[in-house]
């Protein structure tokens, strides 16, 4: 028992075992680091590393099993909603701490829960004033069909009203579908002046080459980085196109070079990192600095400390919102550059705080 | 006219371009024994598809006790008492003898005969636990025939019964359904002439769809246009 | 106009990719009875065949012609240490191509690594069509598609061994009475339906993503295409795909893409039922 | 058959036994460890006792144990609904039963039988998963519904809550007992010869007089009745309902697991589930990214090993031992 | 031309044929008579090798088939026409007459041999026709044309007079004998039939229990008593 024990949960196989490899390694790098410097308290970091398969029953006998027969201090991991679920049914029920690092829908609301990465109006309320004014005053919506491009549009219905711009058109497509020109056809007769694109995972790399395909000239909203430009998507696809993200690689500031600079001498110099990477890095690190300064492993202890501590993480100083657990992120909207991988930061929002009005802890 | 069970009347098919059956009559009184020759691809197993209502015919009618039958769905049919033994002989290959007899007792209304009795009809009591697909072909037939029996039909068609039987079984077979003939009425179709010599009833004779002769045997065996077209002459 | 024949042809992309993806799933499954849940993969491989050939420095064209033989390779190697002991246990073959398909997946991303894999097509652009202006890729998939159904349609029908084929999947055993070496011929059509799936596979690899798991996005599809237009007819095939790839295109158009989704299966479910042999056969049961 | 059965409740009673001495070496993590494999093993016999009877198998099993679980997740959740774990219970097997009673209607009816079958059944999962992603404002979307309460009832006054482990180890266990001993029961006696006889001929079963879609029909509905009150265990154990609950990759995992245990002998099956599931998260730990090679290559080789799955251990282990005992 | 020596073979643990030694010359009919389960089906789907036999050989001239598949078997010149006559239902007849000639693909020149329609007009006029939709007689000339189409040295007919007509069961008890002799066939025939067997056979061998328990001529066979001995129950 002299080590502190995190446990991972983490789709290492399964659809989106990409974005899980570069989460685990930002992990690993985090661990890494702290154990480098004295782990926690004086404890080695131990990390407990599981796939939960991007399924319910997996992710519910990993959290089970990472909780009961290895008794980890702190669960962390997880990308997509069904596995925060099934991660957070156990959790929340063995009151055992959770941080989860990707950017989500939100209406969560648990003590134990804590999310390091950002919630729609986060990223959309401050950029949609600005994609009026830059990118023009019509948008046309196609979606993965599930909650959080949902919950996006709401946000950026509301948030692009209010800046004088509207919505054209919105559609929702199937996971797995494998042909997505009906959509095109459809932007071709509404002509809107944006497309906003929150198809994601593998489907976002059919609809991607299929979208440079049909020829569309319109500026391009797609929830890409530069993890997934560079291993799922064909040279330059993405080149041009715009994204809301907390964090990205071309943030010049010390923290990040060293960030990247350490990610990559440890995985490949040919690496890169994203946002959910990133929020996982910054989740360990945070748990790490709370634990620390309350003296104690105790979840309820760790809590108390977190809102108090403030850490350096690559995209600027980050902190826990003490009334509903999430992390005041900061904003940017990235814009591809021509190699279609890296991004150029088109704008700083800053930090911008979590609102929740369904969550008051 | 009370004893009539099944009466065809006028019976035309069509498959497609093709005249199956043509003006057909057919009247089984109760209890009585007949039987249906005739080459082959005359119609004959259509006919009794017609007959149990399997198909509907493209014109005329067939009732079964005084109602129309086409069309009602099989297990209705054989509980109204219409039992079937298949041409090619349908078995249960993977149960056994006796489930084989089960089932089909359980389908009837109201079986009377117990298991054991049927197997000694049909000789297979010492193969009773044999799954059914192993039998060699001729026992297949007796099976079939037994099963039929367990449903306690008022009418029994089959088509073919002895085909693969040896003379003596084919025999034996005459010989049983002669003895059965007092409880229900039969119906067969057969192309071994000894074993409707054996049965030695009213028999229809059809070519080509329609009726060609119809009479008791020893009229039939005679008749020289029958011996022309099925028969044959030695 | 415009509206009618983008409409058009978008549906056609889909019902080709659809038809290439069911006929090699119409000869295993289909004509041959194989329930083989790693016919998904064999569409995988004549990806990833492109994905290979692109990477090292060779043309989209000859990856093209490399997959349908990677596909091949792959189905003649399943054929031979599996699927031909299995013929009579359809359960079995059922619980091994699952197995399969996973050593395949897992294969892929042990050899090339996590992660989708980058295509790039051999064409960029658009076609002008008078009507439309078209990518012209799609237009060069829906012609390749075509030519290989000509092709399957034209092997099954005219030549002996499309004969051969068709006797044995009506009566094996008597087949073999006959002469005809049933285990060769089966191996034959089970490489050919790989081969097949493979080129499918090509074709896709620079619309739709490429990566170790695509395979299941295609085999549902595949297996209701199959069934919808009628087990073990060519043309029930081509039927099937033109009803699910047609409607799903056009009702994409009008409602959102997911109910589309069920309204097609629903659609499909019912025309089963009315037409339990598949779309294509006169009669019914 | 007589010997057949007497193996069989053999081995079922081995089974119970070995189920009761668990909790006394187990704690309570690995109690609910095999609860939820035990649950999942209620699945497969279900999928079993249709598929394993009739020859029909169906691709979209999973449908009927989502649907179990999100009926049950919407009355449980829901605070104005009293007796709500009963309810919930009853409701899932009833909606299950009810969606199973329509599609079989179609279906059986229509006359369509085996591969066709199968497939459409595979459409009806993947439009269930689907609906419940969309529908997001009753099913709560791909995230799903949490926070379900576990089961709690009273019988005649005696308060049950399966809030803690052991109980609901017990609980599950007994129900699964009851299910699976029923289920062989009724596919063991006369029931289970007749759709065994219509899987051989349906025309010549017809033609005895038994009515062939109305008999498969009330089989599909009773096995999807049971993969729904699985479905609702399970939702209430986990405390959570989500999308593939009811997807194409459970009702393949579930035929797996039926194949594994033995297809028509309904024990085979659960101890399939609980098998391949443990083998599946323990493989997994071991090497998290190597185990779906390993999980492949242990089904083709049961395939060849073990074709009619881990039951037939004990037959040939038997019939190794007689043989020897001849050979003396 | 034809030899098995010691054939015995059994379905699963049920032995079925004990030691059967037969030989047939080329030119000759061999009736085979046995009553009900016998194993007479079961001896020609050894020969034919649609079942493995458990012990014996089977020979064919100076080949040894023994353990040759069946379509190796096929294309050495035995040809099987089976009880229930095997046609392919979905094929034409003429397809079906193709087929036939797979056997004769090392051997002949891979045509239909024209003399068959000699012997079965009606294949000729129907040679369009689905196989499927002939009647029984019909099915049976064809599954008869169609073995011949292989061009066998051996023809292994299994009760051909099943269903069919009386005066087409006549015709069939004339037309094997002469194919055997117009073609130097050795043909082994199995039937219930014995108007057809003694008019047909040159010798006649009968089964029981797998195993030939008796050999003679047709004209002995024609003593009611012997034959009531040999197949009655
Ligand atoms: N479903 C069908 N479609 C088309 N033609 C059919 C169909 N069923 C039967 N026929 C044709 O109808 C005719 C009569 O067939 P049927 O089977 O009744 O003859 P049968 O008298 O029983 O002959 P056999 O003695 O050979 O059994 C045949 O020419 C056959 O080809
Ligand atoms: N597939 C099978 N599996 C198991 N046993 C079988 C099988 N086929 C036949 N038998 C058994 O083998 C024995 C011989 O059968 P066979 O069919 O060779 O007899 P036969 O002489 O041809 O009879 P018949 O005159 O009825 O055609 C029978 O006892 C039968 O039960
Ligand atoms: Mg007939
Ligand atoms: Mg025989």
């Amino acid at each position: 028992a002299d080590t502190v024990k995190v446990g991972l949960s983490i789709p290492i196989t399964g659809l989106q075992a990409i974005l899980g490899e570069t989460l685990l390694n930002c992990y690993k790098l985090a661990a890494a680091e702290l154990n480098a410097a004295n782990g926690i308290g004086g404890r080695q970091v131990e990390l407990f590393i599981e796939d939960n398969q991007t399924t319910t029953k997996g992710a519910i006998d990993k959290a089970r099993k990472l909780i009961n027969e290895d008794k980890v201090d702190v669960i962390m991991g997880t990308i997509i909603s069904p596995e925060r679920s099934a991660t957070l049914s156990v959790t929340a029920k063995a009151k055992k701490l959770f941080f989860y690092p990707t950017n989500f829908e939100g209406g969560e609301c648990n003590r134990y829960f804590v999310a390091t990465g950002p919630i729609p109006m986060q990223q959309v309320d401050p950029m949609m004033p600005w994609v009026a004014e830059n990118l023009g005053k019509t948008i046309y919506v196609m979606a993965s069909d599930y909650a959080w491009p949902q919950k996006m549009t709401e946000a950026i219905t509301a948030a692009y009203e209010k800046a004088g711009g509207k919505i054209i058109g919105a559609d929702y497509y199937p996971f797995g579908t494998t042909d997505f020109g009906p959509a095109f056809q459809k932007i071709k007769s509404l002509k809107p002046d944006v497309v906003w694109s929150m198809v994601v995972g593998n489907d976002a790399v059919t609809q991607l080459k299929q979208y440079r395909s049909f020829d569309i000239k319109q500026p391009l909203i797609a929830p890409l980085d530069e993890v997934f430009n560079k291993d799922a998507l064909p040279a330059g696809v993405a080149a041009g196109t715009y994204a809301p993200q907390p964090y990205w690689m071309a943030l010049d500031n010390p923290v990040n070079k060293k960030f990247i600079s350490s990610f990559r001498e440890k995985f490949g110099q040919e690496k890169m990192v994203n946002g959910i990477g990133e929020a996982g890095y910054n989740g360990l690190h945070l748990y790490a600095l709370a634990a620390e300064k309350a003296g104690s492993l105790k979840d309820d202890d760790v809590l108390a400390a977190l809102p108090s501590i403030e850490f350096d993480a690559p995209q600027g100083k980050i902190r826990v919102d003490a009334t509903n657990n999430h992390t005041l992120c900061h904003s940017y909207v990235g814009k591809a550059v021509a190699d279609g991988i890296g991004y150029e930061i088109a704008r700083d929002f800053g930090v911008i705080a979590p609102v929740t009005p369904y969550c008051k802890l | 006219m009370s004893d009539v069970l099944l009466q065809a009347e006028n019976v035309g098919i069509r498959f497609g371009g093709l005249q199956a059956l043509e003006a057909l009559d057919l009247t089984v009184r109760d209890k009585e024994l007949c039987c249906i020759i005739g080459p082959n691809g005359a119609g004959k197993s259509t006919f009794l598809n017609v007959l149990t209502g399997t198909l509907r015919p493209t014109s005329g009618s067939v009732r079964f006790r005084g109602r129309d039958i086409a069309g009602l769905p099989l297990h209705r049919i054989a509980r109204l008492g219409i039992a079937r033994k298949f041409q090619i002989p349908s078995v249960f290959p993977s149960l056994s003898v006796e489930d084989n007899l089960k089932v089909a007792r359980w389908g009837a209304p109201s079986p009377v005969r117990p298991v054991a009795e049927l197997l000694e009809l049909v000789a297979l009591t010492n193969r009773a636990a044999t799954l059914a697909g192993e039998l060699a072909h001729g026992q297949k037939q007796w099976l079939e025939i037994g099963m039929a029996l367990a449903i306690e039909p008022r009418l029994l068609l089959l088509d073919e019964p002895t085909a693969g039987m040896t003379p003596q079984e084919t025999l034996a077979t005459a010989e049983m359904l002669l003895r059965l003939k007092g409880e229900f009425s039969i119906v067969a179709v057969e192309h071994d002439i000894r074993f409707v010599r054996a049965l030695n009833c009213e028999t229809l004779v059809l070519h080509q769809g329609r009726r060609l002769r119809s009479g008791p045997f020893h009229d039939i065996e005679t008749d020289e246009m029958v011996r022309d077209v099925y028969l044959g002459r030695r | 106009m415009d509206f009618v024949v983008t409409t058009l042809l978008n549906a056609l992309t889909l019902i080709s990719i659809l038809m290439l993806v069911g006929l090699g799933l119409a000869i295993s499954f289909g004509l041959m009875n194989v329930t083989n849940l790693a016919h998904g993969e064999f569409v995988t491989v004549g990806a990833f065949a492109v994905y290979f050939v692109q990477s090292m420095g060779g043309s989209f064209w000859l990856g093209l012609a490399a997959a349908p033989i990677a596909g091949a390779v792959v189905g003649c190697i399943l054929e031979f240490a599996i699927i031909r002991h299995l013929y009579s246990r359809p359960v079995s073959t059922v619980l091994a191509t699952w197995g399969v398909s996973l050593i395949l997946q897992q294969g892929l991303e042990l050899t090339f690594g996590l992660g989708a894999k980058p295509v790039t097509p051999p064409i960029e652009g658009t076609l002008d069509l008078v009507f439309t202006v078209y990518p012209a890729y799609r237009l060069i998939l829906i012609a390749i598609a075509a030519l290989t159904l000509l092709g399957v349609v034209l092997l099954i029908s005219r030549t002996s061994f499309g004969l051969d084929i068709r006797t044995v999947i009506q009566n094996r055993e008597m087949a073999e009475g006959v002469g005809i070496n049933t285990r060769r011929t089966y191996a034959i059509a089970f490489t050919f339906g790989a081969a097949i799936a493979g080129l499918a596979g090509g074709l896709v690899a620079p619309l739709a993503i490429v990566l170790p798991q695509m395979g299941v996005n295609y085999l549902a599809n595949a297996f209701f295409v199959v069934i919808v237009g009628g087990v073990g007819s060519i043309g029930g095939l081509v039927a099937g795909s033109v009803f699910v790839g047609g409607l799903t295109s056009v009702l994409n158009y009008q409602i959102s893409p997911s109910l589309a989704q069920a309204i097609v299966l629903l659609a499909a479910i019912v025309a089963v039922r009315l037409r339990p042999n598949g779309l294509f056969n006169g009669a019914s049961r | 058959m007589i010997a057949r059965d007497r193996n069989w409740l053999l081995i079922f009673v081995v089974c119970v036994a070995l189920a009761i001495l668990y909790p006394f070496i187990a704690d309570g993590y690995q109690l609910t460890v095999i609860r939820d494999a035990l649950i999942f093993g209620l699945f497969a016999a279900s999928l079993d006792f249709f598929w394993g009877r009739t020859g029909i198998l169906c691709f979209g099993h999973a449908a009927f144990f989502g649907i179990g679980g999100y009926i049950m997740a919407l009355v449980t959740l829901n605070d104005a609904i009293p007796f709500a774990s009963l309810l919930g219970l009853a409701g899932a097997v009833a909606g299950a039963a009810f969606v199973a009673a329509i599609i079989g209607y179609f279906l059986f009816f229509g006359g369509i039988r085996g591969s066709y079958f199968t497939i459409v059944t595979l459409a009806m999962g993947v439009i269930c998963q689907q609906a419940a992603v969309s529908w997001s404002s009753v099913t709560g979307g791909d995230s799903g519904l949490i926070g379900i309460p576990p089961i709690e009832f009273d019988v005649a006054g005696l308060p049950v809550d399966l809030s803690q482990d052991l109980p609901s180890y017990i609980f599950v266990s007994a129900i699964v007992a009851v299910a699976v001993l029923a289920l062989w029961s009724i596919s063991r006696g006369r029931w289970g010869t007749v759709l065994t006889a219509i899987q051989d001929n349906e025309v010549r079963a017809a033609a005895l007089g038994h009515n062939a879609p109305l008999r498969l029909l009330v089989t599909f509905v009773l096995s999807a009745a049971i993969a729904g009150l699985a479905g609702a265990l399970y939702v209430c154990m986990a405390g959570l309902v989500a999308p593939d609950l009811s997807g194409l990759l459970l009702s393949t995992e579930v035929i797996v697991w039926v194949a594994v245990g033995g297809r028509g002998t309904l024990l085979g099956p659960v101890l399939g589930a609980i098998f391949i599931q443990r083998a599946q998260q323990t493989i997994s730990s071991f090497n998290p990214s190597l185990w779906p090679l390993l999980l492949g290559c242990v089904f083709v080789v049961i395939v060849f090993v073990l074709p009619d799955g881990i039951l037939s251990i004990y037959a040939r282990l038997k019939s190794l031992f007689k043989g020897r005992r001849r050979a003396q | 031309m034809l030899r098995t020596l010691a054939i015995s073979a059994g379905y699963g643990l049920l032995p079925v044929l004990n030691g059967i030694d037969l030989s047939v010359a080329p030119g000759e009919v061999v009736g085979l008579l046995g009553r009900n389960g016998a194993g007479k089906t079961t001896l020609l789907r050894v020969i034919a090798g649609a079942l493995r036999a458990s012990g014996g050989a089977v020979v064919l001239g100076d080949q040894d088939l023994t353990n040759a598949p069946a379509f190796r078997r096929a294309r050495a010149g035995i040809a099987h026409v089976p009880q229930g006559r095997g046609i392919f239902n979905q094929l034409t007849v003429r397809q079906n007459l193709e087929v036939g000639t797979r056997a004769a693909k090392e051997r002949g020149d891979g045509g239909i041999p024209t003399d068959i329609f000699g012997y079965f007009p009606i294949l000729r006029e129907r040679e369009a026709q689905v196989a499927g939709t002939l009647s029984g007689g019909q099915q049976q000339m064809l599954a008869i044309g169609r073995a011949l189409c292989g061009l066998p040295s051996v023809l292994l007919l299994d009760e051909p007079s099943e269903g069919i007509q009386p005066n087409i069961v006549q015709s069939i008890a004339e037309l094997v004998p002469r194919i055997a002799r117009e073609r130097g066939i050795a043909i082994v025939l199995v039937e219930q039939n014995l108007d057809l067997v003694l008019k047909a056979a040159d010798r006649c061998l009968v089964m029981e229990k797998g195993r030939i328990v008796h050999e003679g001529a047709p004209e002995a066979f024609a003593d009611e008593t012997l034959l009531k001995d040999l197949l009655a129950l």
